[in-house]
């Protein structure tokens, strides 16, 4: 697939993004296109800045300089609400949900924005039929309907997962960040997480940080390395693979981890 | 504590199954003062100096009309308007007719306003206030009604007596006045200003500020002020740890002068004082001590102290508001039709064993008695206040002090 | 753990047993009550609860539903108050209003002091807004005794509530008639109070103090969500101050204080801040604390400020949270298995929490109460305070019950396992 | 001007008796997030430890031992009070304090009764230490600065050089680091809780003869604790130091000067609206500093917030 879509406006577009902590600069200049509809995932060693290239694109921490542009709009100064609001929605790499709410209170409150509730006080969500069934029809994609009730916090490990994917999904963003959704998972747990990612992000752009490097090659179009906040090759999984820089800088070693 | 317990379950009884006068015989009057809580001392004490003053001075004689006791039932309103006004309720419902409060002008306000709606909505089961200590002059000016009376002195007539002190010492040339920021301390400040132009036109006031009540950590800075104004003396309506405070930050950082106040006295704040008070401290009252003024006096101290060796005799006022509220009932020959009690009440003339006499002045409900200005020393002391060796030696005396003070009350009978 | 009243089915019918009985219960019991305590210090003190209700349930709109633990929010209440006064003082305008609608100004006002203070105190959540409530309730508290032309210094303002234009003949003259008409307030503003936790706003709220930077990645700025909550639990409070306007018709620099703020974080954590009607259930019992036990001893704030202190250690759910531990073992149908264990281990610790009273008080009374004045009356007992003998039964009767609990809490704790376990086959 | 100097001492007085508070405070709440709402109650414990002491042994004795008795209470609740209830998050820990500062104060009471004690400075302080323009500067005042600036010293020396202090330091940043380093976080918290009190408890042995030892004495001097921390930037220690100066000197100089509320409105050119008792504004027209002196560290909070959330010197989010 080719990064310029339909439309010729990229889904994400990063031009020349920095950060820096204090004196260490920790994202020196990444510059990326990921076209819509694309399943893009970044790979590196730790330590390389995947997780602070997440929360620069989704507003957490401002950039030191640099733009990114989510469907050719500039994302500068603003809020994490403002840039979700804009259609695009991201997991944690820590499981992040709302520990002391139902299960499908979880998925219904983050259905609220996107179905156009905002702040209002005079709608009963109780009410509202459509958002119980769209609310129900998640839980279901995300296997996760006998637990309906009960607190997320009970849930198991890879259940919570699930779920943070399910609230992930539900605001209806058509840009959608997994930072390592498979993390400390068994074989089997991975398995089921890359199904239902494969499923729930069908038509949507997905850019995603991971390790398993069974996952990343299943599942992206395209993967970019990051290596010490710079991005060293970007393609299709097997010139990635082919790389030279990359198997010396990171490949090699992890690929070997794998078999 | 004793007294807490029993009439606690009665009242806790009363509360939720609604017995209304179980004990008839009996003429109870509620104590609505602070039991619990920082005010807790200056309650007990007063609570104590009534149930002494029901038992000696009626019930051992004989109780009133035809044998009935006197009972204080004890209230505790922790200071709150609130509390009180429910307090109040609970004692209404027990069939109380008589409510004596002092602690905070603004409990009494409250209660002065309550008691009045009460009375005037509920005929048949009315209420009398006797104010024991609270000296607001509004509550017998413009706030005043048929059911309150007041057995101290006002505000006002307290300033009358200690600015006819300061008058007469040809050594005080600049005042300072200092008082905490609410009503209590604004009409403080305006008393002593318009009097001592009155009375001594050559004084100057050096200084004359208002502090926020009961915030003030530390003084000094005031002190600082005082001692450079040049003041010869200070006047202040401060009561509490505002008082405590004010006047020792005054005596440490240098002051020599006298300092004329309303509250300095009894419930830990003699003992305080102690050695750093002597010969500064000046307090306004009624009730002499020392000298005592009559061996009956003498005796109910005495009595009193065996019984509460940690208390002081410290309001005598109390004794004049149950010995007149006995007097009224026997006069009024009841003690449920509180109208005519109270009608007894008015212009009554008492003489009381302070050596002097009580008259309820009809127009304001107001109390008239002799005020004094003591001071804080251990020399020449009977009895002392907090077991201190420290007590309050009577310097000056105006006899019905107040009598002609102009009233703006417009007394409403029923 | 928010509510559990929602049950599974999909859509809920606006109207079912289920959802209306404990409102039903509600109106029927605050209809009947004044019948069954009818003296008036009864009634007093029922309008008293029932001010308070309202008046936690709208804090609890911040505590329990927003995660804002605030220190300073009895000035919405008090401000609201204050400014119903006014409106009592105000002749001819009060002669037109009916009593009963003066609450809403009230709220009002409430409401318009929590958009200001709110603007930004909720830019923050946590330890920060915490203090920042602080300070400005102090400030608050601090000014009344200033700005004497609103709240009337320290002895406050007061009006008459017989002024107002009568309510289809009724004045309102008598407690009876306040009552009613608190309980009306009190009926309305719960329910509408319940209602706004199920506006999306309202469910914001709960997701926004589980998780506030997974809120805003959902579209929902943390803040805003904050902010509204703020603005809708000062309506409410403003309408506790309009009742207990026309019920004290008084405020003064007390209704602002922190002293009332910290009492009504107290007496909703003590009833159960995670669950709606928690507050409701502290409210009442507080006060019945507060007046019952405060009428049995001096020492009744140093046994509340105990009881508080293990609830916040061993039962962070409050009362309400104790009740609601029992749905399971009730679902299961295995509440018999708790019965034993429970008298086995609540008598004895009744009789040590007695015997540690007793101790404290007779340690107080000895130490405190007039020479010569050594008899002493706890639990209808009559004795000398200064015996040793007294000080030998209080001690025993203590110790024993430590003992005999300590003994008898392991079988407990197996039986509340029993208890909760579904038996094979059987779930729930 | 003499009087400029007098209050500059007094105001130092005050604000470094604050910053001891504000320090300790600072202390617990930067390693363990918690803000103890009962700070100020160990500062009474102090006072009244002290003083039962000092009953039997003397004043120097209090100082010694009270300071630490105070600590070893504040570790005893970090130990069995506020470790229980971390796991349930920070808002009950800071219910469960407040609730703490309830119960003290009404241990207090029961303990020692609801007057003031006589706490009193040692003889051997009863002088003047010096005099300007006829205001005695006591000898105690001078020995309270001493002893606060030989706290700060010390506090600064330990934080700065030693290998505890290191250690302090690095977990006040990156709790989780050090914890993984080996070191014993819960022994370190149940250490800082016990010192950040045992320094409130200093404070109090010394404060109690000057500002008087009654139950109330927590209260009054608590809120303006959290205010100084608030105004100085939760978590910065230098932030409390200033802080505490800045409202030391701001109340010390507002009470001692009468600036009058209607010479500044005079003075920007509105005019007294007369009678005054008639306007809607004569609260406004009457105030004066003094009246407000005490209000004025939270009006100053207040403002702080609006237009710098982070406090003077903060940093860190809460």
């Amino acid at each position: 697939m080719n990064a310029m879509t339909k439309t010729g406006v990229a889904a994400l577009k990063l031009d020349d993004l920095r950060k820096n902590f204090g004196k260490s600069e920790i994202i020196r200049g990444i510059d990326l296109e990921i076209g819509d509809g694309e399943r893009h995932a970044v790979i590196g060693p730790n330590g390389a800045g995947k997780s602070t290239l997440f929360n620069l694109i989704t507003g957490r921490f401002p950039p030191t300089s640099g733009k990114v542009y989510l469907h050719g709009q500039d994302l500068a100064g603003k809020a994490p609400y403002e840039i979700n609001r804009m259609g695009l929605s991201r997991s944690f790499q820590i499981t992040n949900i709302f520990p002391k709410m139902t299960v499908f209170e979880n998925v219904r409150c983050s259905l609220l924005w996107s179905e156009g509730y905002r702040y209002s006080f005079w709608n009963i969500v109780n009410r509202a039929q459509h958002l119980t069934e769209e609310a129900d029809r998640i839980l279901e994609q995300i296997n996760l309907t006998e637990r309906r009730e009960l607190p997320a916090g009970v849930l198991s490990y890879a259940e919570q997962r699930a779920l943070e994917i399910g609230i992930t999904m539900a605001g209806g963003a058509d840009v959608i960040m997994l930072d390592e959704p498979t993390a400390g998972m068994s074989h089997s747990e991975t398995d089921y997480i890359v199904d239902l990612i494969r499923k729930v992000t069908e038509k949507k752009t997905l850019i995603m940080v991971e390790h398993d490097m069974g996952v990343v090659f299943g599942l992206a179009d395209r993967i970019s390395v990051l290596v010490y906040g710079e991005i060293i090759a970007t393609g299709k999984p097997e010139e990635v693979r082919a790389n030279a820089r990359v198997q010396e800088a990171y490949l090699g070693a992890a690929l070997e981890a794998e078999h | 504590m004793h007294y807490t317990a029993r009439c606690g379950l009665g009242a806790a009884m009363a509360l939720f199954l609604g017995t209304t006068a179980a004990f008839a015989d009996n003429v109870k009057i509620a104590f609505i003062d602070p039991l619990s809580g920082a005010f807790a001392a200056t309650g007990t004490n007063g609570l104590n100096q009534f149930e002494f003053a029901a038992q000696t001075l009626v019930n051992d004689k004989g109780g009133v009309l035809d044998g009935d006791m006197f009972e204080i039932v004890a209230f505790d309103n922790k200071v709150s308007p609130k509390e009180s006004l429910i307090q109040l309720q609970v004692a209404i419902d027990q069939g109380i007719h008589y409510v004596v409060q002092g602690n905070s002008s603004g409990v009494a306000n409250a209660l002065t306003e309550a008691i009045d709606k009460h009375n005037r909505r509920n005929p048949e089961n009315q209420v009398l206030f006797l104010n024991y200590s609270a000296v607001d002059p509004a509550l017998t000016n413009e706030k005043c009604n048929f059911w309150h009376f007041r057995f101290d002195a006002n505000a006002d007539m307290k300033m009358d007596t200690l600015t006819d002190a300061i008058a007469a010492d040809p050594n005080i040339k600049k005042v300072y006045i200092i008082g905490q920021d609410y009503s209590f301390g604004k009409a403080v400040s305006a008393a002593a200003n318009q009097m001592l132009a009155e009375k001594r036109p050559d004084i100057e006031v050096v200084g004359d500020e208002l502090h926020p009540i009961g915030k003030v950590k530390d003084f000094t800075p005031y002190a600082r002020k005082i001692q450079s104004s040049g003041a010869d003396a200070v006047i202040t309506g401060n009561w509490g740890a505002d008082m405590f405070g004010l006047g020792k930050s005054i005596l440490d950082n240098g002051f020599t002068g006298p300092i004329y106040t309303y509250y300095a006295a009894a419930d830990g704040m003699t003992a305080a004082f102690g050695e750093t008070g002597d010969g500064h401290i000046r307090l306004v009252s009624e009730g002499a001590s020392n000298p005592p003024p009559t061996p009956e006096a003498a005796a109910y101290i005495e009595a009193f102290k065996t019984k509460y060796p940690d208390g002081n005799v410290s309001q005598s006022r109390i004794t004049n508001t149950i010995e007149m509220l006995a007097a009224a009932i026997n006069e009024a020959g009841t003690a449920t039709d509180v109208v005519k009690v109270a009608n007894a009440l008015e212009g009554m003339e008492h003489k009381n064993m302070w050596g002097g006499t009580v008259y309820m002045r009809p127009e304001d409900h107001q109390g008239i008695q002799d005020l004094h200005v003591f001071v804080h020393t251990n020399d020449g002391i009977t009895y002392d206040y907090d077991n201190s060796g420290y007590g309050m030696l009577t310097e000056t005396t105006v006899q019905n002090a107040g009598m002609d003070s102009p009233t703006t009350c417009d007394m409403k009978r029923p | 753990m928010t509510d559990l009243t929602q049950k599974t089915a999909h859509v809920p019918p606006a109207v079912t047993l289920g959802n209306t009985l404990p409102w039903i219960l509600s109106i029927a019991f605050l209809a009947i009550a004044p019948q069954i305590f009818s003296s008036n210090s009864a009634i007093t003190i029922m309008n008293q609860m029932g001010i308070t209700i309202v008046f936690a349930l709208a804090y609890n709109m911040l505590l329990g539903q927003g995660g804002m633990l605030s220190f300073g929010h009895a000035v919405y209440m008090g401000v609201g108050g204050f400014a119903c006064v006014h409106i009592m003082n105000m002749e001819t305008f009060f002669s037109y209003l009916p009593l009963p609608f003066l609450p809403i100004f009230g709220g009002v006002v409430g409401m318009l002091l929590a958009v200001i203070v709110g603007s930004f105190s909720t830019r923050r959540a946590g330890t920060v807004f915490a203090m920042i409530s602080l300070g400005v309730g102090e400030l608050i508290a601090a000014c009344s005794v200033i700005i004497v032309v609103f709240f009337g210094g320290e002895e406050g303002i007061s009006g008459d509530r017989t002024y107002g234009m009568p309510f289809f003949g009724i004045e309102f003259l008598q407690h009876i008639e306040v009552y009613y008409l608190t309980a009306f307030w009190l009926l309305l503003s719960a329910f509408l109070m319940f209602m706004f936790s199920r506006t999306p706003v309202g469910r914001m709220a709960n997701a926004v103090r589980d998780n506030p930077e997974r809120a805003e990645f959902l579209g929902y700025s943390s803040r805003w969500v904050r902010f509204y909550s703020f603005v809708a639990s000062g309506f409410f409070c403003g309408i506790a101050g309009g009742l207990f306007a026309i019920n004290y018709e008084i405020l003064t620099e007390e209704n602002l204080n922190l002293a009332t703020s910290g009492g009504i974080l107290l007496m909703t954590f003590l009833g159960g801040a995670g669950f709606f009607f928690g507050p409701v259930i502290g409210a009442v019992v507080f006060i019945l604390l507060q007046t019952v036990l405060g009428l049995q001893t001096d020492l009744w704030a140093l046994y509340v400020g105990a009881l508080f202190l293990a609830t916040v250690m061993f039962f962070p759910g409050g009362f309400a949270g104790l009740l609601m531990m029992h749905v399971t073992p009730i679902r299961l149908g295995k509440m018999h298995v708790l019965y034993v264990p429970y008298l086995k281990t609540f008598i004895p610790g009744i009789l040590a929490v007695l015997g540690i009273c007793s101790v404290i008080e007779i340690v107080f009374h000895a130490r405190h109460a007039p020479l010569g004045d050594e008899d002493m009356t706890i639990f209808w007992t009559t004795f000398n305070s200064h015996s040793i003998v007294a000080w030998i039964v209080a001690i025993a009767i203590a110790v024993i019950g430590v003992w005999l609990t300590k003994k008898a809490a392991p079988g407990l704790v197996e039986a509340w396992h029993e208890a909760n376990t579904p038996d094979k086959g059987a779930s729930a | 001007m003499d009087l400029v100097l007098v209050n500059l001492i007094d105001g130092l007085v005050t604000g470094l008796l604050l910053f001891m508070l504000s320090a300790g405070l600072t202390l617990i709440f930067s390693m363990m997030g918690v803000l103890n709402f009962a700070h100020a109650s160990f500062y009474m414990l102090g006072a009244y430890f002290a003083y039962q002491i000092s009953v039997y042994l003397g004043f120097w004795v209090g100082l010694l031992l009270a300071p630490p008795l105070v600590g070893v209470l504040g570790a005893l609740v970090e130990r069995y009070g506020l470790r229980r209830v971390h796991q349930y998050g920070h808002v009950p820990e800071l219910i469960f304090t407040f609730g703490l500062a309830l119960m003290i104060e009404e241990l207090v009471q029961f303990i020692w009764g609801r007057n003031a004690v006589n706490y009193v400075s040692p003889e051997i302080l009863n002088f003047t230490a010096f005099s300007i323009a006829g205001n005695a500067i006591p000898a105690y005042k001078v020995f309270m600065i001493f002893i606060s600036l030989g706290i700060f010293i010390a506090l600064l020396y330990v934080l700065t050089k030693t290998r505890v202090g290191m250690i302090i330091q690095a977990a006040l940043s990156y709790p989780r680091t050090v914890e993984a380093l080996g070191h014993n976080v819960p022994l370190i918290f149940m250490g800082v809780f016990g010192v950040g009190t045992a320094l409130a408890g200093v404070a109090g042995v010394i404060a109690g003869p000057v500002l008087s030892t009654f139950p109330g004495m927590a209260i009054v001097l608590g809120s303006i604790v959290f205010v100084t921390i608030v105004i100085g930037g939760l978590g910065s220690l230098g932030g409390a130091l200033v802080a505490s100066l800045l409202i030391g000197w701001l109340t010390t100089f507002a009470k001692a000067y009468n600036i009058r509320m209607e010479d500044i409105l005079t003075g920007v050119g509105f005019s007294k609206p007369e009678p005054i008792w008639d306007s809607m504004w004569q609260d406004l027209w009457t105030i004066t500093s003094p009246q407000i002196a005490d209000i004025l560290p939270y009006l100053l909070m207040v403002l702080i917030l609006v237009f710098r959330p982070y406090g003077l010197f903060g940093k860190r989010d809460a």
